[in-house]
């Protein structure tokens, strides 16, 4: 049952401490920062994150490092310019590291979400990123078995959304929604703004309403339609 | 006590058990049924497997384009809110365990849930299976539609199928012309019957069976699947 | 690099007697016509097809199948009622069987193309579609060990495309397309028109052109740019 | 005999060794330059791992949109014939083997192809990896752009990498300031020297080399990869 909520606030409610969320984006873009903002006001904490980075500056995922509600990120590349606050958590030790390749971070999310048990990939074959996990030789190459990454929550962004929870992207911020909002228990998106079923060419949806439970808008004037009611509007009819 | 159920009473019986705001696939035969009687009221969105969600009804007249079909092949519908996507994006939808509800026939049903329905295992019989596999496996609830007798009087419910198997214990409610079953861990609870009472039920089929509940309702709550 | 072809002749050269070929197509919806008529008019034969059922009625595979030039079928569903001619040669001991639950087959032939080396599902676990296949039980659930199916060429059918080989599809006709033109080594697409490169929105591209080696395009005002100058033009500029 | 090549050198080298309607993926750093030498004749069509095929300049002014960067995470801008995909669908055009060419920087290229670029394996090192594992296992021609010694004049071109791993022999070819290198199934070829002869760079590198073929063309055929 879609619900649509007023306001970030409402959206990201149920996300228990200990959790592990699913955040999109690829650096900034795509990264949903008002969910996440949000996220950091709720006061959860001890989460598993997984996202590609571990965050840019003094925003977003960056925060909610630097105020250590993270205990484990599992990501590809969390090493940038800009991550001080994750350099200064992982180099205190009160921040756990997975590094995963980032097409089989993309791969063991997409298998969550496609009922995958596991799947062999020729990436990091040979490498210390492959020490300790199953291998194999198919066809005389070499592979490595990896896991579905199951979680209980997505936190992504969109551009927009029909009241049948379907979603389209904007260019290169699309990155890891789609496979990110299939994986999770509880998919929560951040739009631009929320339109009527039948808006969004069948054609087109990227994401299907099936995989998102929670909307939220950042255009008050259409996101609000829920707010005289409550946070949180149940969409009966698209 | 009421008469029997004809196939449209069993489809309109499932089609108001679908809570509302499901995404629901309707395997091709008997369960396609259950479409007429959806209201737009319960907010069900119908998934084919062929690649697509918010599948309307069947095309009619000008409406009818090969381009848009459902699995059993047949013409159908839009519906506004309908996404297209491709097949492995679709049976990943089933796998992935996205669908509430999926309903398909039966050759047989045993009382573990295990289903049998793709294949008579006859020797000259061509096998062909289809969808059917990953809807067993993949969607949280699974409801057989069919007959409780085949044409020689016996049992579809059965204690192990003898027929090839579709899926292992995925079935969670069975219903039929006779009555409708819960499957739960095993044991197998008479929700209602239609034109037989519970004993005269119970003495036909090879199956240990639960009466009734006290107060039985029409729309229980589902029964949770295992795992 | 990208080729046109002026006509569905032209377009199925190169495909040699043995080859292994994925056929798009659920029913009738997608599947490639032309294309199929072609590869029957080439004389090719000894075939290994991969489609989703094994043809229908007197047209398109159906035929391919009649004409015995198809040694195996990898398949979903290939008894219908209107499947009279594999039903003829499977019983004449004629044509051989792979049957595949139709999800696996979709996932296998999206396993070749992205380059997995193999994955489990729990679809067909316990079942004779099962037998003498690795099993798994991961995380208390039953799962089958299957393999990507590789090709030597795709036949599939979309809407249109752009010159850079960009293609879109139509409804329910999307169905095998955009997996099976990834998995094949060469990859033949039949078309309504080509149009020039810029004409398809980037955010509704479904299938990039990086899988797309030959086109051919129904509508002869637009298809026969080449036809002046021979079978088969290059793409040099999109 | 020319001198030296400096970074644009290098790049304008690759560019133009890159045949005509590839797809090709340019890692991040150094690999970028490339993309100034390349000439709309050659209809070369760039990847960016983070969802895009058909990626144009770095964007200026007002082009810059944060929602259009590459791997990098630099702005840039898209070309007619573009398109986007989810990182999914992304990393299976790298694994499945559909880029032509992918050109990544390295610390150190073994003489078998290993490629080390992704961690020097210092012990207060932060690692990340991001694509590179991915771009070195999947594009069909993997090439390297990097110096050929490092700064206290160690040559990054060894007999076995010391540095952790990014991919087993996967390089095919290694364009640096004074040569370029061609590998195919263990043998290591000079194609070409700058600003040093062949024997003053094989007394300086600790893998055997084979010189240039008697008539070097700048063009020639890339090395096929083994497998």
């Amino acid at each position: 049952m879609l619900l649509i909520a007023a306001t970030a606030d409402d959206a990201i409610r149920g996300i228990s401490d200990g959790a592990t969320v699913l955040i999109g984006g690829f650096g900034n873009a795509g990264q949903p920062m008002d969910l996440i903002d949000a996220l950091l006001r709720s006061g959860t904490t001890g989460l598993t994150v997984v996202n590609n980075n571990a965050g840019q500056a003094d925003a977003g995922l960056a925060v909610l490092i630097r105020e250590r509600r993270v205990r484990k990120i599992i990501c590809s590349f969390p090493r940038q310019s800009d991550s001080w606050h994750f350099d200064a958590a992982y180099r205190a030790g009160e921040i756990e590291l997975e590094l995963v390749p980032q097409g089989t971070l993309a791969e063991r999310i997409r298998a969550a979400g496609a009922g995958i048990g596991g799947f062999f990939t020729p990436t990091g074959y040979g490498t210390m990123l492959a020490e300790g996990k199953e291998t194999r030789v198919i066809d005389g190459r070499g592979y490595v078995f990896e896991t579905p990454i199951h979680a209980d929550a997505a936190l992504i962004k969109a551009l927009k959304a029909d009241r049948s929870g379907n979603l389209i992207y904007r260019k290169t911020a699309r990155n890891f929604g789609p496979v990110m909002a299939a994986a999770a228990r509880h998919t929560i998106v951040q739009v631009s703004e929320v339109v009527q079923s039948g808006e969004l060419d069948p054609e087109h949806v990227v994401t299907p309403g099936i995989y998102v439970d929670v909307l939220v808008a950042a255009e008050p004037g259409r996101a609000a339609a829920a707010q005289g009611r409550g946070g949180l509007e149940r969409v009966d009819t698209p | 006590m009421n008469g029997k159920l004809d196939r449209g009473g069993i489809a309109r019986l499932i089609a108001g058990d679908i809570p509302p705001g499901s995404y629901v696939n309707l395997g091709i035969g008997q369960p396609t049924l259950i479409a007429d009687h959806l209201t737009p009221e319960q907010n069900i969105t119908l998934h084919t497997e062929n690649g697509m969600l918010g599948m309307g009804p069947a095309a009619t007249g000008d409406q009818i384009d090969g381009d848009l079909i459902n699995a059993g092949k047949l013409p159908v519908t839009e519906l506004p809110g309908a996404s297209y996507f491709h097949h492995a994006d679709s049976f990943a939808i089933m796998r992935g365990g996205h669908l509430d509800v999926c309903v398909l026939g039966a050759f047989q049903v045993s009382g573990t849930g295990d289903l049998a329905n793709w294949h008579t295992g006859a020797e000259d019989a061509i096998p062909a299976v289809g969808g059917a596999m990953d809807l067993a496996t993949g969607a949280k609830e699974v409801w057989v539609m069919m007959s409780l007798f085949d044409r020689d009087g016996t049992a579809k419910l059965v204690p192990r199928c003898s027929y090839p198997l579709t899926g292992i214990g995925c079935v969670t409610r069975v219903y039929t012309n006779e009555a409708v079953f819960l499957l739960d861990a095993g044991s197998v609870r008479v929700r209602a019957t239609y034109g037989v009472p519970f004993t005269g039920l119970a003495s036909r089929i090879d199956v240990p069976l639960l009466p009734p509940a006290a107060r039985p309702r029409a729309g229980d709550k589902p029964a949770g699947r295992p795992g």
